[in-house]
């Protein structure tokens, strides 16, 4: 059955897999047989990982990117988690959209399962 | 009966996280659910064979080691999934390192575990 | 809904309890020492895994209900759930 | 050469390996050819591992501590993380003195060499 | 010369720890300085051999995989010692699974190295 | 004394600093996002691991040097160092 996910990545990026790895697992649960609509959000400390300074490159992302958009995944991030750690709209990547805590929380309610890395 | 998925990122010896995926296992086994576990990350170090503890508490984390609880688990019925690309990437190699039941999948497993199952929990 | 409740994801969680009409609240693992905020925090029913509990030896408020695995799966299949762990 | 050694224990204890294994290193380290002197100090999260109500059964740190007090290791806890962490000086175990956050930062500086677990 | 010792306790995939321990100790024998590494709880995991990850950048965290790194660290003269009881308690079969070079020991190797380094860095 | 500070530690770090009458300091792995609350905090020379920089896309206050590894070895070699990582 086909599902809403939200995928939560919730660590600082660099120096761990768990953002390009849940980037890779969320992709893939996108292209899978039942097609799951799939959003990826920023929260916690994976917040930083959102800012279009960093090396994503570095950060073994742009793939797994590039095939969640092709799949219709989408991206945001966290707002209040930003606030928390005085990241600032402006700093964000073109490719993620900044939403409210309050709306991170309603697509946390909304989905039929998250998954966090 | 439900169908309760379990997917485990946490390490046989960073986080408790291994063992309350045991735990909730355990307990919807006991009851007539279906369990599926996806191993993924660090979560494919848990059900590693030959995991050997000297001294551990009875009453503790380490009552018996991780991998045999989830031989157990796999005994009893559960379905035990670990990330192909995990494995390689650690190190493991799947044929002797992990009991038989243990199941080597990819993310598409994954997929199909989050379309059939009632629950999902992300341990 | 459900929410298992740990430490590194709990401000995530209560700001997504806050906005439910119903939710139910499951501390676990280092998230029992959660306890106090959780009950000052939310006006609805509390659990704690009662394992978690014992080995840090915390005192739990007396509106949190401590439950052992089998009862936590039961809420679990009862609930749509949501992990924050 | 006989060392001032500060082993520090970092981490909530439950869950994982680092308090028991920490404790373990530091009688090892304390019990060596050169029988340096340790304090182990309870800091960060660690100072709930501190507290007289843990199951130190279930934790695995009986033997672990009485094999550094025998070896004449002492043990100490951070009373400034346990502030920020709304624990009470009434709650720590006989075996473990409560100091200020001056003190432990002293004892930081006066160490030949810092472990953290 | 000095002799830098290294604590490692971090894992290979779960935070930086590794990578920056390679990266001290590569400086630190360029420079003409003796270096010990000692490996315990999850550090047990970081010299692993047969790890391997299909896509990785160039310019990231695994350009190669730790145990590369610590292979070349072996070579180029570097002690590396993993605690034995970490390396049962993992699973790990020491004769198959490190690189030559790569020693067990136990915490009296610790002991020794804090006896004798110049400088300890816990990581 | 040099200090290596990360994240995890860094309220000890900056206390164990704060009473130190000669500190050095190097940001290293995540500690490097603390650029800003060091430069604040700390009247010291504030190094910081340029690669933990670049990766990161950390803009660097003025007064803090961004360091290769080489010369982060020889602050280790030159000054008693304490881990904070």
């Amino acid at each position: 059955m086909k599902r809403d996910v939200l995928v939560m990545l919730t660590r600082a990026p660099y120096g761990r897999v768990h953002v390009p790895e849940g980037l890779r697992a969320a992709r893939g649960v996108a292209a899978g047989f039942d097609r799951h609509d799939v959003t990826v959000a920023f929260v916690a400390d994976g917040v930083y990982a959102a800012r279009e300074a960093v090396d994503r490159e570095a950060l073994n992302m742009p793939g797994h990117i590039a095939d969640l958009l092709a799949e219709d995944g989408e991206m945001v991030v966290d707002e209040a988690a930003m606030a928390a750690r005085d990241v600032r709209p402006a700093e964000i990547a073109g490719d993620i959209a900044v939403e409210s805590g309050e709306r991170i929380a309603d697509r946390v309610r909304a989905a039929d399962h998250t998954l966090d890395f | 009966m439900a169908h309760l998925g379990f997917l485990l990122t946490g390490g046989p010896f960073d986080s408790e996280r291994w063992r309350t995926a045991y735990e909730m296992g355990r307990a919807a086994l006991d009851a007539g659910h279906e369990v599926t576990y996806f191993h993924y990350l660090d979560g494919a170090l848990v059900p590693v064979a030959g995991q050997e503890f000297p001294d551990c508490s009875d009453t503790g984390l380490y009552d018996e080691m991780p991998v045999e609880k989830f031989r157990e688990l796999v005994a009893d019925g559960a379905e035990v999934i670990c990330c192909g690309l995990c494995v390689s990437a650690r190190g493991i190699d799947a044929e002797t390192d992990y009991p038989e039941g243990v199941e080597i999948g990819l993310l598409p497993d994954l997929a199909d575990m989050l379309g059939t199952a009632d629950r999902v929990i992300s341990l | 809904m459900l929410y298992l409740v740990d430490e590194p994801m709990a401000d995530l969680a209560f700001r997504t309890i806050a906005g439910d009409e119903d939710p139910r609240i499951a501390l676990i693992q280092d998230g029992v020492l959660l306890a106090s905020r959780a009950a000052a925090e939310v006006d609805a029913p509390i659990y704690a895994v009662a394992k978690d509990v014992e080995v840090r030896g915390v005192d739990l408020p007396s509106e949190i209900e401590p439950v052992p695995y089998d009862t936590l799966i039961e809420l679990v299949v009862e609930h749509e759930t949501k992990s924050f762990v």
